[in-house]
């Protein structure tokens, strides 16, 4: 695999004399192959180690099923004297707090995670998105799009990363159409809520079945059981995180409206671009919707299908730059969201 | 030479087992549709001997011939097509299978793979019908009393085609009824031109239904005997190697007060009624004796007067006091010694060792602890003591106790049971499968316990041993005590009458 | 709402759930009945999972059952192995190879696809729907678009059920499990009955693992059994070691999970919606025991008297 | 005594043995994907036992499994099988945790013990529903124990997610996400780590290896354990009982008293898995607590045949693996699964090899059992018949 061909390339020294640099990544866990969030992260460091080659030398590892031993892959990265090492997904918040003052000449990628009081001498750059921002965009695309005046949301478990996606969905939802009806419902209660593709399905069928038409998913591999449910009733799924247009089956892609994106990958990318150049900053990197960081996808499989709402989509995604709409990021916001909207 | 109307014949057959020596040299020759006897001690020899002539085990050394031709039986299916089959000591049954899924086992006949049952049924019956076996072959074993699955166990071997039967104990789990019926089998099996090969520790038997008996003793052969040429004495002393005495010797009771008294006790299972009032009571300083057909409530009724099963109504006292329905360990520290009737289930853990065996059920008393922990000084010195007063052969306390032979498990029991004053022993076919000696020795132990006063409950399906032991007899049918006798009252065949329901006159309680 | 929760569509989706439990399941009695407690289920179903998933991407659906089957069968021939030639504890072996089944399938779906945990979308056999019922509203979700194994799997509860008390063969492994001492003293080699039933079992859950990745879903996701194997053995204890027994407790199974899914209030945290799978096959378990009655040997090996 | 010696030198024959054969076959998997097995294996040595951070990994690794396997073992003496000791175990560092957080102003020699407690109380109560059902209705354990474990996976998560929530993360509006995690434990309930210890003897120990006092707590109680069982009438009930339970209830045990006590203790000490990550690493209860160790346990237990002192050394041999896994998969670039594979391999092989041991070991005791019999019965009557035919 692909991995290998990194492996074979780095030990030819630069042609510059120079070391490369040693950038490490550590998935989720989960890892590569989820479709969505950890494949974004690892085509963001993909992508730079085709465009830097020689300069660069990638690594990647997964934690054990049970996630115990991120600290101790992220460490060893560390001893081996990596000089960037990444951690995709909050779960490494606390880790890389810890690291990061243990290894002060290492820096430091946090993915979705926050780490108080960083600044751009830091050797930790928390990279942030607005999911409910991107979510409020695909929501109102969903209530636009449906025909039943119904749709849903699939999470994987309920925590507050998910519902900051629940919660963005069904503002913008409710914002083009109030008297909406959306289902919602979470998979399960542990980490493998996110590869349970069995449940993903028999949840969506179920949403489909009490007269959604579109659903929205934010629950990692799960969602492909969605896409399967929706190419059974013939209805229409949203993606999450990747252009998921571009990854489903043949048959499902004509039921896919379109992908919230969440683009680790560009978050990945410029990280290590900074790194190369000499520009790494620590602190924080917001990603949301004036940085596309986030947004929906438009490509040539759904660009037809979009066609009508994509106009109406724009407006709103600049209300939302500019502030003229505050979307909510969890479900207390948006009683009060919903509430405004009523007057 | 190998004559004509030999149907088997060993020479030099030698086995042995890690440390054992558990046949040697043996020579013996079967003649066609003979009954032939094989005697002798706990672990002589008898059951490896029988298990090389039907494929189970391979001797190291030596020949086996049937019908003057050289045989080697590399496993059971072959022995089997040769015409051999084996009944086991301990079935070999399954309980969940019906009779004929049991006789058909392996030797079915199918379309394919595929059973007919329907022509199974019918061979079974058939099979019935021929040998006077009164089976129902849709009936689930399980269901079946312990005769009912040794036909089914003689059955298979029939099924097969056996021409040889060879039968390890038949008899030690079957009460005189059955025996008298299986020998009848026996007959009709020996008349159709079968040949019986026929263990048993039961001398009377081995003289009423053999024509010839080999004696082996600690893996040799002693000899071999015409029934005509010996009796049950000189049988004996060739099987321990010295005089055995048969008779219990045993003074007159005496009698003291009342210490067990069981009043008009019930009990029932799943809806069924098993005793049905049972009254009787047994004094300090006597054995009495409960006889009856197997089935009619005496594991119930023992079972429920230590504790181990509740009763419906009714009560039981020790000594005057009301102990019905109370726990096992209360009902104990009033003094109960209970030898049960099926060591491996109920009498012991096999799997622990002799030191922890012999002190099960006492390892919560102070003697045996130092502070919270077991004393195991104290528990080995105990031990020690017992292995010695009560000759249990054994080299160390330390052994697990499954190594040991059925007679010196027993003995172990015995030692725990009897040891720390019971008032009250009961003990539930206390010989069951033991040989002459340690029958011996169990007989003598339970008169010395009521010499020293004990009352002694005794359950044997061995109306012999009822009738030698007992100073007085209660016959149980059908979960009452319907009839109660002194030994010289009556004899066997009168008992035997009683066990089957008659009832003396006025007698019930 | 109530007759929303017992929708057509809702027994349509408990019997979708029920069959991976249900095959699982009746693989297991084939392996208990003979005398091996199969705790390894849930690897066998994992491999079954990933090798369908290749053999479909490969060679489209057939081929992929076989290769979820074949896959079971092989890690069940490492258990039979273990258990009956070694005499290992029969636990400790299934539960060696469920972590022997998540490594390898790991690091196959790592070397083969180039993803740890997904493969590729795979194609699944053709649907079915039965045109003429399917006229009949209520019964139209179940009986149109279903997986061909969804009748295969009931089907195979008639067969089980047939091959254990009405062939020789069934005799046979039986015997093996209840008396293996005595099934030995017929000429019956208790080996190969308890190699046969393990082998049997492995085949049944790599079924159940073909029909996760290739019928239900269409990809394989490392993971998707989700303790499925477990829950089988639980359902063949429940159903007290008989095929029909386990079908109903596996239908229970898969109901109460369906059940979960639909969730018809939020005024209930979602966590205490989920647990109604769980909580309720403890009540019942609790509730309705008749007397379990395993096969008398099962969980035991067997070895000759000599030695 | 001479075959003392002899049944040793066997033991370490079949023990290394077993190792050999596993490495054989984890030779094969590392053959296949291109390495070669003797430098995979060098470098997996070197990384395990040549670094002073190791060894502390290990033992600390290896922790949480000593507490698993003892819990799993001791439920398999009385004849239950405890699949519940993930479930358990979860419950318990919840219990322990809202106990930590929450009870300020303890003095730690009050709080920790309290939070330890709670801990144990929480595998406790997770084991009391099974066990109740089973000696009251005869609901079957393991059916029980594996549903119980999942609603422990549940209430967890309600707890963590949504009851407990720590609100205390000061996030930006809108950017990035809490850990979903209760509120740190205070520090008066955390376990000390190791370190000074091991420095009165002049052993520095990387500040990042967590190898705390739940280390020694735990082969303490492994000592305890093996006491229990062996050395009290308590334990002498449970192995009676687990062995056989007919003839315990027949000489007076309550079979039914001795399996609920035993399980109560199993989930307490299953309720102290979770401890160490808990008290002496992470520091607060997460949705993304470890799993697993239950299972794990499972296998710690059967690898040492349920003897308590053997658990230690198992629970040793997985902390060893999965260090190891963590070199080969930084330093040697194999992927995590390889050693996975390779863990169910020596599981295997061990077990095969300890199989054939103990055989070994069983023939031998037989045969002098049978030896000595002989002799003690064979003196005593030697004058027998002659051969009378
Ligand atoms: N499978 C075996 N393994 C080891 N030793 C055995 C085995 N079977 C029998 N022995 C030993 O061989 C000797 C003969 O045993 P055997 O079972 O033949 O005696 P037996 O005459 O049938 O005794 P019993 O009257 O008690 O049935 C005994 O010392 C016994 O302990
Ligand atoms: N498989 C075996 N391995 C070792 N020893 C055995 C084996 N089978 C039997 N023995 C030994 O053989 C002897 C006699 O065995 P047998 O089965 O005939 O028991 P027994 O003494 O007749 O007792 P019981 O009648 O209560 O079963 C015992 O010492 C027993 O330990
Ligand atoms: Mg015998
Ligand atoms: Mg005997």
């Amino acid at each position: 695999g692909s991995k290998d061909d990194a492996k074979q390339d780095a030990p030819a020294p630069a042609p510059t004399g120079e070391e490369p640099l040693k950038i490490g990544l550590v998935f989720d866990v989960g890892g590569r192959g989820d479709l969505s969030f950890n494949d974004m992260a690892y085509a963001g460091l993909e992508r730079a180690k085709l465009e830097y080659g020689d300069k660069i030398e990638i690594e990647y590892l997964e934690p054990a099923g049970s996630g115990d031993n991120r600290e101790e892959l992220m460490r060893l990265l560390a001893q081996q004297g990596y000089d960037l090492i990444f951690g995709v997904g909050f779960m490494f918040t606390e880790h890389i707090d810890k690291l990061s003052k243990e290894f002060p000449d290492v820096k430091f990628g946090l993915i979705d995670g926050y780490i108080p009081d960083l600044t751009a001498d830091s050797n930790v750059v928390s990279l942030l998105f607005t999911e409910h921002e991107g979510s409020f965009l695909v929501g109102a695309a969903a209530a636009l799009k449906s025909e039943n005046n119904s749709i849903g949301f699939i999470g994987g478990m309920q925590i507050p990363l998910i519902q900051k996606f629940e919660a963005g969905y069904m503002a913008g939802a409710y914002y083009v159409n109030p008297d909406i009806k959306i289902q919602s419902d979470y998979i399960g209660t542990t980490g493998d809520a996110f590869r349970d593709p069995v449940k993903g399905r028999e949840l969506a069928l179920s949403q489909y079945q009490r007269g959604a038409d579109i659903i929205y998913h934010a629950a990692g591999a799960s969602g492909t059981g969605l896409f399967e449910a929706a190419v059974q009733t013939g209805n229409l799924a949203i993606g999450v995180d990747a252009d998921q247009s571009l990854t489903v089956s043949e048959a499902q892609r004509s039921h896919v409206l379109t992908s919230m994106m969440k683009r680790v990958d560009v978050a990945v990318y410029n990280t290590i671009v900074d790194l190369v150049e000499g520009n790494f900053e620590g602190g924080y990197h917001m990603f949301g919707l004036a940085e596309e960081g986030v947004g929906y996808a438009v490509n040539d499989f759904n660009r037809e299908m979009m066609a009508d709402i994509v106009d109406e989509l724009e407006v709103i995604k600049g209300k939302i730059i500019d502030g003229e709409i505050v979307v909510p990021v969890d479900m207390e916001d948006l009683a009060e969201f919903k509430a405004s909207l009523g007057n | 030479m190998v004559s004509r109307d030999l149907v088997i014949e060993t020479k030099g057959l030698r086995k042995s087992f890690p440390g054992v020596l558990a046949n040697d040299q043996i020579d013996i020759d079967i003649r066609r549709g003979e009954v032939h006897a094989i005697v002798g001690e706990n672990g002589a020899g008898k059951s490896t001997l029988m298990k090389m002539l039907c494929g189970l085990y391979q001797p190291d050394a030596g020949e086996i011939f049937l019908n003057g031709e050289k045989i080697e039986l590399s496993d059971p299916g072959k022995a089997i097509k040769l015409g051999i089959g084996m009944v086991h000591q301990h079935f070999m049954l399954i309980p969940r299978f019906s009779v004929t899924e049991n006789i058909i086992l392996g030797a079915e006949n199918s379309n394919r793979g595929v059973l007919n049952f329907k022509k199974a049924h019918a061979e079974v019956e058939e099979l019935c019908k021929r040998y006077e076996f009164d089976l129902n072959p849709k009936e689930l074993v399980a269901d079946l009393s312990v005769g009912e699955q040794q036909r089914v166990e003689i059955l298979k071997v029939l099924y097969r085609g056996a021409e040889v039967i060879i039968m390890d104990e038949p008899t030690a789990v079957l009460v005189p009824q059955e025996v008298d019926e299986l020998f009848k089998n026996l007959k009709l099996l020996v008349e159709a031109g079968k040949t019986v090969i026929f263990i048993s520790h039961k001398l009377d038997e081995v003289l009423e239904i053999s024509d010839r008996i080999t004696v082996l003793r600690r893996g040799q052969k002693i000899g071999t005997v015409n029934k005509e040429d010996t009796n049950k004495k000189h049988l004996a002393e060739m099987m321990v190697g010295r005089p055995v005495l048969f008779t219990v010797e045993k003074g007159e009771a005496d009698v003291e007060g009342t210490v067990l008294e069981i009043n008009d006790l019930h009990y029932s299972e799943n809806g069924q009624a098993i005793l049905n009032g049972v009254n009787f009571e047994v004094k300090a300083g006597e054995i009495y004796g409960i006889a009856g057909v197997e089935g009619n409530g005496q594991t119930e009724l023992v079972e429920t007067i230590v504790g181990l099963r509740k009763p419906a109504s009714g009560s039981v006292k020790l000594l005057g006091k009301d102990i019905t329905g109370k726990e096992v360990v209360d009902i104990r520290k009033e003094g109960i010694g209970f030898v049960p009737e099926d060591r491996h289930k109920r009498g012991l853990v096999l799997p622990m060792t002799v030191a922890e065996n012999s002190i099960l059920g006492k390892h919560n008393s102070k003697d045996l602890k130092k502070s919270l922990l077991l004393d195991y000084k104290k528990i080995e010195a105990l031990t020690k003591q017992y292995i010695t007063d009560y000759d249990i052969r054994v080299s160390s306390p330390q052994v697990e106790i499954g190594n040991l032979s059925g007679g010196n498990q027993q003995k172990v029991i015995l030692a725990r049971e009897f040891s720390g004053e019971p008032n009250l022993i009961i003990a539930a076919q206390p010989t069951r499968g033991l040989d002459v000696g340690a029958i011996e020795f169990v007989r003598k132990e339970l008169v010395k316990a009521r010499d020293a006063g004990k009352a002694v409950l005794l359950i044997s399906a061995d109306l012999e041993e009822v009738m030698a032991m007992s100073d007085r007899i209660g016959v149980i049918y059908n979960g009452r005590i319907t009839s109660e006798f002194l030994p010289e009252e009556v004899d066997h065949q009168q008992l035997g009458h009683y066990m089957l329901g008659s009832e003396k006159e006025g007698a019930a309680k | 709402m109530l007759n929303e929760l017992f929708s057509p569509d809702m027994m349509a989706s408990a019997i979708r759930l029920t069959i991976p439990i249900l095959l699982a399941a009746l693989g297991a009695i084939y392996s208990e009945r003979s005398g091996v407690v199969n705790i390894g289920l849930e690897g066998m179903m994992v491999v079954g999972a990933f090798w369908a998933a290749w053999g479909s991407f490969n060679y489209g659906p057939v081929v992929g059952i076989l290769f979820g089957i074949t896959a079971g069968m092989v890690l069940a021939s490492i258990h039979a192995l273990v258990t009956v030639t070694f005499k290992v504890n029969q636990i400790v072996s299934g539960v060696a190879l469920n972590v022997l089944a998540a490594g390898i399938s790991r690091f196959s779906s790592l070397s083969i696809f180039g993803m740890a945990t997904t493969s590729p979308h795979v194609s699944g056999l053709p649907k079915m729907t039965i045109k003429p019922l399917a006229e009949i509203s209520w019964l139209k979700p179940l009986v149109t678009e279903f997986s061909i194994l969804i009748p295969i799997s009931f089907i195979l509860v008639g067969v089980t059920v047939w091959v254990l008390k009405y062939t020789t063969f069934g005799l046979r492994l039986r015997a093996a499990g209840e008396n293996p001492e005595a099934a030995d003293t017929l000429g019956i080699n208790v080996f190969k009955m308890r190699y046969a039933g393990i082998i049997i079992s492995g085949a049944f859950a790599g079924l159940a693992g073909a029909y996760l990745s290739i019928e239900h879903t269409g990809m394989y996701v490392e993971g998707m059994t989700q303790g499925k194997g477990y829950i089988a053995l639980a359902a063949m204890i429940f159903g007290n070691w008989s095929a029909i027994g386990a079908m109903f407790a596996a239908l229970l199974f898969g109901f109460a999970e369906a059940i979960s899914l639909r969730r018809i209030t939020t005024l209930v945290p979602y966590q205490f919606i989920k647990i109604i799978p769980y909580l309720l096959t403890i009540i019942v378990v609790s509730g309705f025991v008749k007397k379990s009655d395993p096969p008398a040997k099962v969980g035991t090996n067997y070895e000759r008297g000599e030695g | 005594m001479n075959y003392k010696y002899k049944d040793w030198l066997m033991q370490i024959a079949f023990t290394f043995g077993a190792i050999l054969f596993a490495m054989f076959i984890g030779s094969l998997v590392i053959m296949f994907i291109g390495k070669n097995p003797i430098t995979v294996y060098q470098s997996m040595l070197q990384f395990t036992f040549g670094r002073s951070d190791s060894i502390g990994a290990i033992l600390f690794k290896s922790t949480p499994l000593i507490f698993a396997g003892l819990a799993v073992a001791l439920s398999f003496r009385v004849g239950l099988f405890n699949i519940g000791a993930e479930g358990q175990y979860f419950i318990g560092a919840l219990a322990a945790s809202i106990v930590g957080f929450s009870l300020q102003g303890l003095p730690w020699f009050i709080h920790l013990p309290l939070v330890i407690l709670a801990g144990m109380a929480g595998g406790m109560l997770w084991a009391l529903i099974p066990a109740l059902l089973k000696v009251k209705r005869g609901a079957h354990e393991v059916i029980t124990t594996i549903m119980m474990n999942y609603i422990a996976y549940s209430v967890v998560h309600y707890f963590v997610a949504d009851l407990f929530l720590d609100k205390a993360q000061n996030l930006p509006k809108g950017y990035g996400s809490p850990m979903v995690r209760m509120p740190k434990i205070l520090e008066s309930a955390r376990m000390p780590t190791m370190h000074d210890f091991v420095g009165i003897f002049g052993v520095e120990m990387p500040r990042y290896i967590y190898l705390n006092w739940f280390f020694v707590i735990g082969i303490l109680l492994a000592i305890a354990v093996y006491i229990l069982i062996w050395k009290t009438p308590f334990g002498m009930e449970i192995r009676a009982v687990g062995q056989n339970p007919h003839a315990s209830e027949t000489v007076g045990i309550q079979s039914k008293k001795v399996y609920l006590k035993t399980f109560l203790i199993s989930g307490a000490i299953a309720g102290l898995i979770g401890l160490s990550d808990l008290l002496g690493y992470i520091g607060y209860m997460d949705t993304d607590f470890p799993r697993g160790y239950g299972f794990t346990g499972i296998a710690v237990a059967l690898l040492a045949n349920n003897n308590a002192l053997g658990v230690v050394l198992a629970a040793l041999l997985f902390g060893f693996l999965r260090r190891g896994a963590e070199g080969l998969q930084a330093i040697e670039q194999i992927p995590m699964d390889v050693v996975v594979i390779l863990e169910g391999v020596i599981i295997l092989s061990i077990v095969v090899a300890s199989q054939l041991m103990r055989r070994y070991f069983k023939t031998q005791e037989k045969k002098r059992e049978k030896e000595s019999q002989k002799t003690s019965a064979s003196d005593g009557d030697k004058e027998g018949l002659e051969n009378v035919e």
